[in-house]
């Protein structure tokens, strides 16, 4: 059981940061604001989502469990209205 | 290398960093950001203080860790006010400069 | 942690505020600054200082960030005129010797500090139970050193006065801020529809734990000022004009009834500011419960400048 | 667990120094509450409550002989926070009450709200501000904790940064702007010699440090850091180039206020360090140094004073040079410390230097704001006609200046006299020639300034604007107050040495 959850927990996180990573390339990389917004949504709540998910048989408690789940929400709303604010932006005043 | 020791030379950096940008950077709202810097340098150095004052099962002196957060709330209300300052200053002269100069010389 | 994530972070750190320092561009070192505040959070969890990483997040990054930011963009029209007025390379050379002495001789008085580190904590133990928090922090702040907390929310308003000083002659009494123009059905509304009630249901939450765990009412209040930020910024509701009798009532009310229940002391428990026997912990509650709104309200207002725009239709 | 010494155990009666310290600021939330003409209102009435304090405490001082003593929350230091009143933070409260209230009735001319208006921004601002000021000033002076005194720095700070832009020029703006980037960066300064001392003596109590500190490195570099971010503060030469713009920028009222109290504020702690903290580090040679920079302040600013055309920036300038004065007296406080002298005198001596000067330069500031109204401009070569016009008030600007000079019976003409015979006991000859050269310069720019203002109107010549009579009195009443402060040493007891924790018996 305890090896079961440990193996989620690595492989999760593991793939979790390897989304940050790509995010992150892909932000320092892409040419435009847009490309660049793209990337960096996909590795923020792919990636956050992954590590949430990895540490999810650590907490130890249900309530810790549901606030780290919160965590993950909170911030998929703030940055999916955030992207859509840059995006509109961009739109708006081409480089 | 301990924790304290590593965090306590990270802040005599920062303290040293925002005075170079507090004395060397011509305009305000750069000066206001090395002055951000200086102070968390300083606060730094209080949390390592406090982290070195472990004991009673607590991870760290509790009484420079509440001076901390009464020290950040100033820090704060101090940007806020400069910042206040800067834009009003923009708005009434067209430009946010300290030097004397751009004002009516006398 | 161990010592080389410790080592990584602090260089992470230096690396950004090394930036921030040395970048030509204003709104680039701000944009360096704010990762460089939520970086400090881990510093501040690195140190065990749990309550001062979540007012470090909430206030230093996070407050703070959204103020220079705001600066940054209103004051870019200013800055290729200030970048003409470069310091001379003496100055500079002068400025980097001060800069590389004090920070020498900082390290050194690091290395000093004396083994045996000087500590209150036992001290605080010893007397937590008298208090009727749980968590250290609540206990020095509201009871122990209880003054520097009221002074600190006096601190706020008088920089809230200050800030109102600045404003033009014939925008006095009136809305600090520009009106919004934001699209009400785009998505900022919405968030500012959505985010809201979960914000403020947290802010409670932090509060609430305050007294045993690490939490309490400044981080709370930033939470609410937040929010209060963010249905302004949508243009769902405007900012109050300032001279508002519920605005001025809900300032200073945290701080009044602080020094109200001070006072109390002097007549029932002997001292100002010192609680009655068995009532200690209902006392604090009741300080922090006043002090939440007043510092939410205080923090936004801060946030939002002086008033620029007549608040009624003449 | 520590110890009892009696100078740490709380006093009867000290419970009215919380009063000294809150009735202000609960006089700012019940006029931001109220709002309007109301602010002006609960000014006075803080200010007449305020002095009423501020005596009581002197009586008990009085009558006890002994510092007041007071446990914040009932907690013993180094947990909790004490005041502490002694002498000295006495007579620095009594004169900032003198000052603040005369400073209260020239300002009721200048703001009041105007008729037809619910409020008005300058109005509102200033007396929210002036009785922050005074809370602020008052808690420095009886605040027995650094940190405490590290947040009643900061709110000097703010409640003093916007009283030198109140008419919202450009250049006043940049003045503010200047003084609040100088007096952070001197507070954070402040504040990490706060924190290293704390981290090697753990506590951040005066009384508590000063029995237990030590001549080490690390003391010394807080010594360092803390006096360093207070001169920035207290504007002494060379940290001093904010100051000018600033004083002379703001409204008559708010730079009496500046000039005369607040940056005896960072002084007063200054004194506080260097006679109760860190007496063992405070070595002859360091405070060599701090008078050295007096004395560069006494000789430059009273040059440029000199050389300037306006009578604003002219007072201002002389606040550089008084300044200098004030730092005097640690070189011959050490000496006499030192060779095991009576140090008393020189203290007693350099508090008098403070308290004439802040109601002289208080009082001259004011004179300058009823000359600029009158006139419609301060230019110091054209004051013709104003001797006639407000006979009252330049004779008080005169008689502040012969204070400022030194002449007898005036407080400073006593300061300078305990200050020159401390230099003679301890042969720092040198120090005398800096005061005394000073002296001559002041006194050639006041004599500049009462012979230009005695010459006689041009024909036809009337005043831009009338000003109230009581306005002339208030500045007469402050200048009065610096000109016979030399009799207060004919008072049977020396007020400032109760309570010393320095003082050798």
């Amino acid at each position: 059981m305890t090896a079961a959850a440990n193996l989620l927990t690595i492989t999760a996180v593991l793939a979790g940061a390897f989304f940050f990573l790509a995010g992150t390339v892909g932000l320092l990389r892409f040419p435009d604001t847009l490309t660049r917004l793209h990337a960096l949504t996909k590795a923020d709540n792919l990636g956050l989502g992954l590590v949430v998910l990895g540490l999810l048989p650590r907490t130890g408690s249900v309530v810790a469990g549901f606030k780290l789940i919160l965590v993950w929400l909170l911030v998929l709303l703030a940055s999916s209205a955030v992207s859509q604010l840059i995006a509109r932006n961009a739109r708006r005043s081409p480089p | 290398m301990t924790t304290t020791t590593i965090f306590g030379f990270c802040a005599a950096v920062l303290v040293g960093l925002g005075l170079y940008g507090l004395i060397v950077n011509p305009q305000p709202l750069r000066k206001l950001l090395a002055f951000n810097l200086m102070g968390n340098g300083v606060f730094l150095i209080c949390a390592v203080i406090a982290r070195r004052g472990a004991a009673a099962g607590m991870g760290g002196d509790p009484v420079p860790q509440a001076l901390l957060i009464t020290a950040i709330v100033v820090a704060f209300a101090a940007s806020a006010l400069a910042v206040a300052l800067m834009l009003r200053l923009s708005e009434e002269t067209g430009a946010c400069s300290l030097s004397s100069t751009r004002g009516e010389g006398d | 942690m161990s010592i080389a994530t410790h080592i990584s972070l602090a260089l992470l750190l230096l690396g950004l505020a090394f930036w921030t320092i040395v970048v030509r561009d204003t709104f680039s070192a701000v944009a360096g600054f704010i990762p460089y505040g939520l970086l400090l959070t881990s510093a501040w969890l690195a140190l065990a200082a749990i309550d001062v990483a979540l007012t470090e997040a909430a206030i230093g990054a996070g407050l703070t960030g959204a103020l220079l930011i705001a600066a940054a963009s209103r004051l870019h029209k200013t800055e290729i005129a200030a970048r003409a007025e470069q310091r001379g390379t003496i100055t500079r050379i002068l400025a980097a010797i001060l800069a590389t002495t004090m920070t020498a001789a900082i390290m050194a008085c690091i290395l000093r500090l004396p083994d045996r580190a000087p500590t209150l904590a036992p001290t605080v133990a010893r007397h937590l139970a008298q208090t009727g928090v749980g968590n250290p922090i609540t206990a020095v702040l509201l009871s122990f050193r209880a003054m520097d907390t009221l002074l600190e929310a006096i601190v706020l308003l008088v920089g809230l006065i200050a800030i109102w000083s600045l404003a033009p002659d014939r925008a006095w009494g009136g809305r600090p801020g520009q009106a919004q123009t934001e699209d009400p059905k785009g998505p900022l509304a919405y968030l500012a529809r959505v985010l809201p009630p979960i914000g403020i249901v947290i802010a409670i939450y932090i509060f609430w734990v305050g007294a045993d765990h690490p939490g309490g009412k400044f981080q709370g209040a930033t939470i609410l000022a937040a929010m209060w930020l963010l249905v302004m910024m949508s243009g769902l509701s405007d900012a109050p004009a300032i001279d508002r009798g519920w605005l001025r009532f809900l300032l200073i009310v945290g701080p009044a009834a602080f020094i109200a229940v001070g006072f109390l002391g002097v007549v029932v428990a002997g001292a100002f500011l010192s609680y009655p026997t068995g009532f200690a912990k209902l006392l604090i509650v009741l300080i922090e419960a006043a002090l939440l709104p007043s510092l939410a309200v205080t923090l936004a207002l801060l946030l939002a400048g002086p008033p620029r725009r007549p608040g009624r239709r003449a | 667990m520590l110890p009892t010494a009696p100078t740490i155990m709380p006093t009867a009666g000290a419970s009215l120094l919380t009063v000294a310290v809150l009735l202000p600021f609960f006089g700012v939330l019940f006029g931001l509450l109220l709002g309007g003409r109301n602010a002006e209102r609960v000014a006075w009435a803080t200010i007449v409550l305020g002095v009423v304090t501020v005596l009581a405490i002197s009586r008990s001082l009085l009558s006890t002989r002994a510092a007041l003593i007071y446990h914040l929350g009932g907690w013993a230091p180094p947990l909790g926070i004490a005041l502490r009143a002694d002498g000295l933070s006495v007579c620095m409260m009594l004169v900032v009450a003198v000052v603040v209230a005369a400073v209260a009735v020239y300002a009721h001319a200048d703001f009041s709200t105007p008729a037809g208006a619910r409020e008005a921004r300058g109005p509102f601002s200033f007396w929210l501000l002036l009785l922050a000021v005074w809370g602020s000033l008052n808690l420095i002076f009886v605040s027995g904790d650094i940190f405490t005194l590290y947040v009643a720095l900061e709110l000097l700070t703010f409640a003093g940064a916007p009283l030198v832009s109140l008419d919202g020029r450009g250049e006043t703006l940049q003045a503010a702007l200047r003084y609040l980037l100088f007096a952070l960066a001197g507070s954070m300064f402040y504040l990490l010699g706060a924190f290293l001392l704390y981290g090697v003596y753990g506590t951040l109590d005066i009384a508590l440090l000063a029995s237990q500190i030590k001549a080490q490195p690390v003391t010394w570099a807080a010594a360092a850091l803390m006096t360093a971010g207070l001169l920035a503060k207290t504007a002494l030469f060379p940290l001093h180039l904010w100051l000018p713009p600033a004083h002379a920028g703001a409204p008559a009222a708010a730079s009496a206020l500046l000039s005369g109290l607040v940056i005896k504020g960072s002084w007063f702690l200054v004194l506080r360090l260097w006679l109760d903290v860190f007496p063992v580090t405070a070595t002859p040679a360091a405070a060599q140094w701090l008078a050295a920079f007096g004395a560069s302040a006494i000789i430059i600013g009273n040059c440029v004073a000199l050389r300037q055309a306006r009578l604003k920036l002219l007072i201002a300038y002389s606040t550089v040079a008084q300044i200098g004065y004030l730092f005097l007296m640690f070189p011959l406080v050490a000496a006499l410390d030192a060779s095991r002298l009576a140090s008393g005198p020189v203290v007693t001596g350099g508090l008098l230097q403070v308290v004439s000067h802040a109601t002289a330069k208080a009082a001259m500031f004011m004179a300058a704001g009823l000359i600029y109204a009158t006139l419609g401009h301060d230019r110091i070569a054209d004051l013709r006609g104003s001797a006639r016009a407000l006979p009252l008030t330049v004779t008080a600007f005169v008689l502040a200046g012969a204070s400022l000079v030194g002449l007898p019976p005036s407080g400073g003409f006593v300061a300078k006299w305990l200050l020159l015979s401390g230099a003679t006991a301890t042969a720092q000859w040198w120090w005398m020639l800096a005061m005394l050269a000073g002296g001559l310069l002041t006194s050639a720019y006041v004599f500049i300034v009462m012979v230009r203002s005695l010459a006689p109107a041009p024909a036809g010549w009337t005043a831009k604007r009338r000003v109230s009579a009581y306005q002339q009195w208030a500045v007469m009443a402050l200048a009065q107050c610096s000109f016979l402060l030399g009799f207060a040493v004919l008072l049977p007891i020396d007020i400032v040495q109760i309570g010393r924790t320095g003082a050798p018996p």
